[in-house]
């Protein structure tokens, strides 16, 4: 870090610091705040000027602090006389601009937003000139498109105001992410970000045959930002915002960057044939094109900023010509043209805020109404005209002796025909300014009575104006800067000096004919521009805006085409993904040779297989009768149960079959509610079109399947049947893999369960709490309905029946861990038996008298299957680790204790409170439909006549 | 030692009892759910501390030893994902509780917890199947927070999501099945060193599976073509809870990080050229769905998911590269993207809630309308990737990683372009909402104006710019630790060796 | 046998993707129950047939056990598909008793104004 | 194992076999849903019995122990068999079959499908009060 | 009453521990006394669902009615069988027989109606509103009445004794 | 002899699951079909304890035990549906 290099990190971080304050001090008056957003400036200024002198005697200040390195990124600063120059104008203009918009602003404005997007501007624009990192450049100069998106928003009420913000944004933004490209490609063709590295690689850069890429996409950014043509057309419509925005961004700063930029690469990019080509022409046609339209603008503000794309042009082309005295021409005009135009911009912004209008045609004869505006205008358009003693003059007449020896593709007069043109419109548009605005008779159809503003408001573009004049008359006091920023473009050691009086030069000549040529387009405009209008010609912003709309109807059709909400195309396409994908994968190699030796088939296997196809295929047939589909269902879960336990799978069998009835179960308690058929709406295309996919997944997944079947692999199952016994204590391998090898599987799986259930419960709740349960109570279910709900000889039935199916669910749990069964099937069992009670007794009697909430069931499940898990702690052991033992307590034989088996209660009770949990949600549903409530056990019982007290007892 | 079982077991022993003894008292849920997050954010420090020296820790559940039992596994990954999402959580929940969301519904709390006990165990576990069981309860707590408060459109979409994914565990089973037949074993680490013992020329079945668990990861990642689910998802879930899921798209992006890095990844000849024949293309596609979604949106909510999916696109295009260079990066990207999602999403709950729906049309403004742009814009720049928030950094180190001839054309042009197209797209709706309201007079009859936000409930949005911000500050100590991680992923041996050696700390 | 379990497998694939592509809830139910039923029997397959192996363990002697680690994982399965199953059967009537409509597909575009 | 187990086994299996197979057989044959509902209820069951009772004289003459539980499954049966028939029928009645198909119940009160039960003091059927949920 | 409340339903103990003792199929000590535990536990648990116990006169008869009804049984499906097998189909003569009944416990009701079903080509298809008849179908009957009278004098008769 | 008594036996119940899913098929009322299925499961349920029998192992004995049970359950589910609509109410 340099001497001075502290200053660099304030001055970069003062304006974002300074941006929080303006907001906060706005209840103090607005004076108060405007003071505050003052002081950062004036602050960066100061320091700016303390560190000039150095900076003038050639010294570069540096400052470093590391960021990302491993990106190559870091918060570096230079400052040289290009980024001195730079950083003046913009913290000298914004303080003026302050000063302005203290005055400027009306008492509806939002003063301290206002100042707090120009602080952020102003903080991003400093960013970008001082940066010695490119990535850290491109940091900021994001920052300019957002904040200068906020600055041209900023009168939010107004389309223009949100439609310009927009365009804005969009074309600089997407300037600045081609950039990014560019910026990306410079670094690693230069390998390192670092501005001072990269400005030192210039010939290996131009070498790579990565240069143009990287050159196109980095003059993009430029281009964009600076307006130049073809992207002009977004800074006239950046007008709507306040003048003082326009003032800054579209005079000093922003657009400036563009140029800035380029000024700043010019060692490293310029100088080349592409170079001049892209670039000088680009400027060139800009210049020409945007002094054009700007004559024929009838927005003050408007030609203003067509004026702007014209000088922006301007300097593009003097970069772009490559010549070291063209870049010193460039960083001259740079100056001039910031004093002359803001100047007028501000004037502008006087004569709007006095008149109410801007538009030109309304105007006229304000010289002796304004007198001061009209001084202070007039001087800046003269200077913009090119007319000597201003200072816009002497660029002017450097910018035409560069041009008039200038050979563009072999031709000595394309240049300087056109960039007299250039000037010779500039001439006319800027006397235009003068006079149709403060010449001619006084008007008495103003829209408001003018007269000139008070001081504060028209100090600061008298300071311009003064400052145009003085550099008019006296240029050599410019010499300094203008020599350390031209050092600092080009890189060589020029010490070019600055003359009112050039001789007689071509460019001479070129400067009279502008003049002359300017005042006679002057007084032919009211016909030229009755042709203007007739003429056609591409309205640029009709033409983004319908490249927008474009875009967005586009993105629209393709969004909302692909995403319509129809998830069986989503599904169709999932599969078909799979499918293929899948293929591919498997065409990538081959398999090795089958091993294994195929199994027989038994004929009542093979039944069993038929029994399945059918039935796979009478539901798909049949599906749309939905309870017979459900009938159908039924037997493939038998199939399978029978299927496993064939195949050596007791366990699966007995858990398929359990889960199968109390999922059709639900099924049938939701169908109650559903439409009993689904309609055959699918267009027999779509239907050819799923078969097909479904087709595809079948032999996929049963190809798959055949294919492992017939080959041997080693497995890591060995161990568990190892160790089942010795490390688990139980003797159903399958069991103790369950609940102890891999119990944390089971854990999440039991914790699945008890989400369900309370999910399901939630879910009731939402149901009968909205909208759908007055649906609900309007339904009716009675017709067609048999008279007997709770037959009693069901019932008696199942007084029997229930107890011996819990004392199965008992024996079936106690014996998981050593014969087929366990805690899951247990649950399920019990929930089945407790399921034929309501079936039975119906739900209302049942649940009267249940002795335990189901919600307590999944918690208590889940926890001790949790406890159980956190139990082997105290052990020292991880979690889930099981311990058994034997116990002999006589007379009863030998038996085992097992943690697992704690754990397995914990499956057993979520699966038990999670099945009814579930059930009596649906039922919940079902009572609320405005089903009847039984409160004896059986429709009618014969008995109770008989004998009345036993019936009432155990109520 | 235990710590590392901590983030599942500390909620899932919190959830039940949240959901059986705090039912009906929605302060003592809230009080537990809150002490429980915290809880869990502090667990995660502790994590990602001890992981941060570059050692693999492995808790063996049962005490078996890997591959016989399931193994939990500490790396920096891992621990990174763990506090990404403790923070998270701790994020949203104070929004949901400020706002009042987790009132309108039964089990709110129950199932937040469920739903961190599923993504830290997702996060943690070393076993393929294991993964599948935390999949599956971090889905079901999913499917119970969207549909969270019911409601029609709600409804509907929550149905749509759960199909998806069912169909997505599916093939989920179907790939474990086909790698179980395959390499007969199920742990990560022992699968990486089985699977390079298979000849290459009769691979096609490992190969199968491989390809199939990159699409169920691809499901929950919403890369194209299985993305359809996402925008409706988000659109239509709670704000908050969509705010939650932007952790969730990064379970998926995580798996096919650790498993197609681990099992099948760079260097093993039978599988190691499936990741990037379609993962790299896929996401470019998704990268242009996501900006085109944002410029199209007629709604906030799904030009939010929508921009969520473009992020997805950009993570996994430096995913798919499989360097250690783009994976780092792509971390990187990962962290920012979760935050500016969820923040984008906190923040659009509360100017959705203070407006007549989230149609981009023109409404009078609401309360606070200045603060709430401010909080939109804010989160937009950072969910567009634009300075000053981290996910300009994050695209520029995602844009740095990837400069192969092959893929620097098609990946930058997206990158870059989608940005573009997104910050167009946010920018309009951004105007829409708060800009071209103030030119609209509110109705002469209304309702009383809606409360304006409380300190607490703009807090999370706020403190999730503020870490989108720290983000960015410390980008270079964040990203030096991501190389390191990156490093650990790629150094298969160091993950295989500490899994399966027995006697390595557990 | 092991044709018969394949093609087994396939069928029901085949079916549940069929019905997982209808546009009512409840045809798309079905098929991913069929679905279930597919993924079950294949992922129990993947530890390959055998029949009286069970994976009991034997006190007398030596005996063979076929595969007993699939058998869990679908145990497993089984039970998370449940889970799942039954929340898709509820979510599935809340959707048609809020939207009156049992169809599955949405259309989820509504008016907004261009900004 | 004596000959004459072997021939007791093969016997009872042999009965069972066919007593299935009438009972699927009736199923098909039978022209009537009435009809058929004959068929399984008795002959289905039987056979199964037979099965059982094959099963529990092999495991006693292989194993050398009393095998029972082939009991419980046939106690299962016969508990439920009665009511399965009695719900199928039901089922067809109340879908296919008018009050007037069938005779008159003799009593006071027709078939139970088709009439309501006697209203006794505390068996009116009265419509649930939706509970309101209370607000967590 | 106490033992009431602890053992509501004897009969059902007993029938659960003799379930427990065939599910685990192995007579010990241990298993007889783990399946008395059920035996008691789990009707007690179940009681309310079962409020009343059904008053059993004659157990003895129970014994008696056991091996009728199983004999009925095993003839019933030859009888069956051989109309199934080989009786025509147009000569199969179903009825409908409506059979009055006395009896007034639901449980002997039940049992009567399932004794019906598991017999001679009967089916009971459902009750009376009120309990009090039976809706039998008949299978093939020459003589419908008969059936009737079979029913009220075989069954029922012996059923009311032990209900009673 | 117990062979070829057992494979009797178990194609007897082959063909009536054939007959049963002609049955099933066929209808034509639901209650036929839900008669077949649960006809069906008994026969099942047959097959079972035969192949019991034949491997010599009581191991199958609890599917054979379940299947019985949840068989009921089932069918009277369907049945109440066709009868009730509501099987809980
Ligand atoms: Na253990
Ligand atoms: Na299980």
């Amino acid at each position: 870090m340099s001497a001075g290099g502290h200053f660099l990190f304030l001055i970069a971080l003062l304006p974002f610091v300074g941006a929080l304050l303006p907001g906060l001090m706005i209840r103090a008056g607005r004076t108060v705040c405007a003071w505050t957003a003052a002081v950062p400036t004036a602050l960066a200024l100061v320091m700016l000027l303390i560190l000039a002198p150095a900076v003038l005697r050639g010294e570069v200040i540096t400052a470093e602090i590391e960021w990302l390195p491993q990106l190559g990124l870091s918060a570096s600063f230079f400052l040289d006389g290009l980024g001195l120059l730079f950083a003046c104008m913009i913290t000298g203009v914004g303080l003026l601009i302050t000063l302005y918009a203290r005055f400027y602003l009306s008492g509806d404005d939002p003063m301290g937003q206002f100042y707090t997007y120009l602080l952020l501007f102003q903080g991003a624009m400093l960013g970008i000139v001082i940066s010695d990192n490119i990535l850290l450049l491109l940091i900021f100069w994001e920052l300019t498109s957002l904040s200068s998106f906020l600055l041209i928003g900023y009168w939010k009420h107004l389309p223009e105001g949100r439609q310009g913000a927009r365009m804005a944004l969009a074309v600089t933004g997407a300037g600045g992410l081609a950039m990014i490209g560019g910026m990306l490609i410079l670094g690693s063709i230069a390998g390192s970000y670092n501005l001072t590295d990269i400005l030192q690689a210039g010939d290996a850069i131009r070498a790579s045959e990565m240069y143009l890429p990287a050159l196109i996409l980095i003059l993009l950014g430029a281009f964009t930002k600076s307006a130049q043509f073809p992207f002009h057309f977004w800074l006239p419509h950046a007008m709507a915002a306040p003048t003082p925005v326009s003032a800054y961004l579209h005079s000093a700063t922003m657009v400036k960057a563009g140029v800035f930029l380029m000024a700043r690469m010019w060692p490293v990019l310029a100088g080349t044939d592409a170079w001049f080509y892209i670039v000088a022409t680009t400027g060139l046609v800009t210049m020409v094109l945007g002094a054009l339209i700007a004559l024929f603008k009838d927005d003050l503000k408007a030609l203003l900023a067509f004026s702007t794309v014209s000088h922006l042009g301007l300097l593009t082309m003097l970069l772009g010509f490559g010549t070291e005295a063209a870049a010193v021409a460039a960083v001259f005009h740079i100056i001039n043209h910031l004093t002359f135009k803001a100047a007028l911009f501000m004037t502008a912004g006087i004569v709007d805020h006095e008149t109410h209008t801007r538009d030109i045609k309304r105007l006229g004869g304000l010289r002796h109404l304004m007198p001061v505006t009209f001084v202070i205008g007039t001087i800046a358009a003269l200077s913009m005209a090119g007319i000597p003693l201003l200072n816009g003059f002497i660029s002017k007449e450097m910018m035409l002796e560069e041009a008039s020896h200038t050979v563009w593709a072999g031709s000595p007069y394309a240049v300087p025909v056109l960039a007299t043109l250039g000037a010779l419109l500039s001439v006319a548009y800027s006397l235009r300014f003068v006079f149709h605005v403060f010449m001619g008779p006084v008007r008495d159809d103003y829209p408001h009575k003018p007269h000139d503003p008070p001081f504060g408001m028209w100090a600061a573009p008298a300071l311009l104006a003064t400052l145009v004049v003085v550099i008019g008359v006296a240029p050599f006091l410019a010499e300094g800067i203008v020599t350390a920023a031209a050092n600092a473009v080009t890189g060589a050691d020029l010490h070019p000096h600055l003359y009112i009086w050039h001789g007689v030069t071509p460019a001479l000549f070129m400067s009279i004919i502008a003049v002359a040529g300017g005042a006679v387009l002057l007084l032919m405009h009211r016909p030229l521009d009755a042709a203007w209008i007739k003429a056609p010609r591409p309205e640029a912003k009709a033409i983004f805006d319908r490249l927008i709309a474009g875009a967005v109807a586009l993105s629209r059709s393709v969004t909302e085409g692909a995403h319509n909400g129809a998830i069986s195309r989503y599904l169709a396409i999932f599969t078909v993904a799979s499918v293929t994908l899948g293929y591919i994968a498997y065409r990538g190699s081959g398999l090795s040779a089958p091993t294994r030796e195929l199994l027989v088939v038994p004929p009542v296997i093979a039944v069993g297989w038929v029994m399945l196809i059918v039935a796979t295929v009478a539901v798909v047939t049949m599906h749309h009768n939905r309870f017979r589909a459900l009938v159908l269902i039924g037997i493939i879960g038998l199939s399978i149960s029978a299927g496993f336990v064939y195949l050596s799978a007791p366990d699966l069998a007995l858990t398929q079959i359990s889960v199968e009835t109390v999922t059709i179960m639900l099924l049938l308690l939701a169908l109650h509610f559903l439409p009993k058929e689904t309609p055959k709406e699918s267009p027999i295309g779509l239907k050819l079109r799923d078969g097909v996919i479904a087709l595809a997944a079948g032999a996929g997944v049963g190809g798959l399947a055949w294919a492992f079947l017939r080959r041997d692999i080693e497995t890591i199952s060995g161990y568990h049947i190892a160790n089942s016994y010795e490390g688990g204590g139980g003797t159903n391998v399958v069991n103790v893999i369950l609940v102890d090898f891999r119990g944390y599987d089971t854990y999440g799986e039991i914790i699945v369960l008890g989400i369900a259930g309370f999910l399901i419960y939630a879910l009731m709740h939402a149901l009968l709490d909205g909208p759908a349960a007055r649906r609900l109570k309007n339904m009716d279910y009675s017709q067609d309905r048999s008279r007997d709900r709770h037959p009693l000889m069901m019932v008696v039935v199942t007084r029997v029946l229930m107890p011996i199916a819990i004392v199965v669910g008992a024996y079936i749990f106690l014996r998981g861990h050593n014969q087929p069964g366990g805690g899951f099937v247990a649950g399920l069992v019990v929930a089945i038996a407790l399921l034929m009670q309501y079936m039975a007794s119906g739900f209302a009697w049942t649940q009267e008298r249940k002795r335990i909430e189901y919600h307590t069931m999944i918690g208590l499940g889940v926890v001790i299957a949790g406890l159980t898990g956190v139990g082997a702690w105290f052990a020292g052991q991880p979690f889930l680790t099981s311990a058994y033992t034997y116990v002999h307590l006589p007379p009863i034989e030998e038996f085992e204790l097992a943690t697992a088996m704690l754990f397995d209660l914990g499956v057993f009770l979520t699966v038990l409170g999670a099945v009814m949990l579930m059930l009596y949600s649906l039922s919940r549903i079902a009572r609320f439909a405005g089903e009847t409530v039984n409160e004896g056990p059986m429709d009618y019982d014969p008995g109770a006549n008989v004998a009345e007290e036993t019936a009432t007892e155990g109520r | 030692m235990h710590w590392i079982i901590l983030p599942v077991v500390l909620p899932a022993m919190l959830a039940p009892l949240i959901g059986f003894v705090m039912r009906h008292d929605i302060v003592l849920a809230r009080t537990a759910s809150v002490a429980g997050t915290v809880a869990l954010l502090a667990v995660a420090l502790g994590l990602f501390g001890m992981a941060a020296d570059g050692a693999t820790h492995v808790y063996r559940l049962g005490d078996w030893p890997a591959p016989f039992g399931i193994v939990l596994v500490l790396d920096r990954l891992s621990a990174l994902m763990v506090l990404l999402t403790a923070t998270l959580a701790l994020m949203v929940l104070v929004h949901a509780i400020a706002t009042g969301w987790d009132a309108r519904g039964r089990h709110f709390h129950a199932l937040f917890q469920f739903q961190l006990m599923g993504i830290c165990g997702a996060f943690l576990t070393g076993d393929v199947f294991n993964l599948f069981v935390f999949f599956e309860v971090l889905l079901i707590a999913s499917y119970g927070l969207m549909i969270h408060s019911g409601g029609r459109d709600r409804m509907q979409a929550g149905l749509q999501y759960v199909v998806m994914n069912l169909a997505g565990s599916t093939l989920f089973l179907f790939a474990l099945g086909t790698l179980y037949a395959s390499t007969g074993t199920l742990n990560i680490a022992d699968l990486a060193r089985v699977i390079p013992t298979i000849p290459p020329e009769e691979a096609a079945l490992v190969r199968v599976a491989a390809m199939l668990l990159m699409i169920v990861f691809a499901v929950k990642a919403a890369l194209f073509p299985v993305q359809f689910w996402l925008p409706g998802t988000y659109a239509n879930a709670p704000a908050p809870v969509a705010a939650l899921f932007a952790i969730m798209t990064k379970v998926g992006a995580y798996a096919i990080l650790r498993v197609h890095t681990v099992s099948f990844g760079p260097g093993i000849e039978g599988t190691e050229d499936l990741a990037a024949t379609w993962l790299f293309p896929a996401a470019i596609v998704t990268i242009a769905i996501g900006a085109f979604g944002v410029l199209g949106a007629r709604r906030l909510m799904p030009l939010i998911a929508f921009s969520v999916l473009g992020s997805m696109g950009t993570l996994l295009i430096a995913l798919a590269a499989f360097t250690p260079e783009a994976t780092s990066a792509g971390l990187y990207y990962l962290v920012h993207s979760t935050f500016a999602a969820a923040c984008l999403f906190l923040v659009a709950d509360l100017v959705v809630t203070r407006r007549a729906g989230d149609t981009l049309a023109v409404r009078p403004p609401t309360v606070q309308n200045g603060l709430f742009a401010a909080l939109f814009f804010a989160a937009a720049i950072g969910m567009a990737g634009m300075p000053p928030l981290s996910g300009f950094l994050g695209k520029l180190l995602v844009l740095d990683a990837l400069r192969t001839p092959g893929t620097i054309g098609w990946a930058w042009t997206a990158v870059l372009a989608g940005s573009l197209v997104t910050i167009v797209g946010f920018a309009r709706a951004g105007s829409a909402l708060f800009w071209k309201s103030t030119a609209t007079p509110a109705p002469e009859t209304e309702a009383p104006a809606p409360a304006a936000a409380s300190p607490l409930e703009v807090a999370p949005a706020v403190a999730g710019l503020a870490v989108l911000a720290l983000l960015a500050v410390f980008a270079g100590p964040l990203s030096s630790y991501l190389q390191d991680t990156a490093a650990q992923l790629y150094d298969r041996a160091g993950y295989v060796t500490a899994v399966l050696t027995p006697e390595t700390e557990g | 046998m092991e044709i018969i379990v394949a093609s087994a497998v396939g069928v029901l694939t085949a079916g549940g993707v069929y019905l997982l592509l209808r546009l009512r809830t409840f045809p798309v139910i079905l098929g991913l129950a069929l679905l279930s039923y597919a993924v079950n029997v294949f992922l129990f397959a993947s530890g390959r047939l055998a029949i009286d192996q069970s994976p009991i363990l034997s006190k007398y002697g030596e005996a063979s056990y076929t595969d007993p680690l699939p058998q869990a994982l679908v145990l497993t399965a089984i039970v998370i598909s449940f889970g799942m199953t039954a929340v898709l059967v509820m979510i599935g009537l809340a959707s048609y008793l809020e939207a009156d409509t049992d169809r599955i597909d949405l259309d989820d575009t509504r008016e907004g104004e261009d900004a | 194992m004596s000959l004459t187990a072997e021939i007791l086994i093969s016997l009872a299996l042999v009965m069972s076999g066919i007593f299935g197979f009438v009972g699927s057989y009736g199923l098909v044959k039978l022209k009537d849903t009435l009809q058929r509902l004959h068929a399984p209820t008795k002959a289905t069951t039987l056979g199964v019995g037979g099965v059982l009772i094959a099963s529990m004289i092999y495991f006693y003459t292989e194993k050398g122990h009393l095998s029972i539980h082939e009991l419980l499954i046939t106690l299962f049966l016969f508990l439920t068999a009665p009511i399965t028939a009695n719900f199928i029928a039901k089922a067809y009645m109340a879908r296919n079959l008018r009050r007037e198909d069938l005779p008159p119940s003799g009593g006071e009160y027709g078939w139970s499908i088709y009439d309501d039960p006697p209203q006794g003091k505390d068996l009116a059927p009265q419509p649930e009060t939706p509970e309101t949920p209370k607000a967590p | 009453m106490l033992m009431r409340r602890l053992v509501p339903h004897p009969l059902l103990s007993l029938t659960l521990t003799l379930v427990w003792l065939g599910l685990v199929n192995k007579f010990t000590l241990g298993n007889l006394i783990l399946g008395a535990g059920f035996g008691l536990v789990i009707p007690m648990l179940t009681a309310p669902y079962w409020p009343d116990r059904p008053r059993i006169g004659r157990p003895l008869k129970i014994a008696e009615y056991g091996l009728i009804v199983l004999w009925d049984i095993v003839v019933a499906n030859v009888q069956v069988a051989m109309i199934i097998l080989f009786k025509r189909e147009r000569a199969i003569r179903s009825h409908w027989i409506p059979v009055p009944i006395e009896l007034n416990s639901a449980e002997a009701i039940t049992v009567l109606a399932g004794t019906i079903t598991m017999t001679p080509g009967t089916v009971s298809a459902t009750l009376a509103a009120d309990g009090r008849s039976i809706l039998v179908h008949c299978l093939h009957a020459d003589d419908p009445d008969a059936v009737r009278d079979e029913i009220k004098q075989r069954y029922e008769t012996r059923l009311k004794e032990i209900f009673s | 002899m117990i062979e070829y008594a057992l494979l009797f036996t178990a194609l007897c119940y082959g063909v009536a699951l054939i007959l049963d899913l002609w049955r099933i098929a066929q209808g034509p009322s639901s209650a036929d079909r839900i008669l077949a299925l649960d006809t069906m499961v008994i026969n099942v349920i047959a097959l079972l304890v035969l192949y019991g029998i034949w491997r010599g192992t009581a191991v199958y004995f609890e599917a054979a035990m379940l299947i019985a049970m949840v068989g009921f359950v089932s069918t009277v589910a369907y049945c109440r549906f066709l009868l009730r609509g509501d099987i809980i109410e």
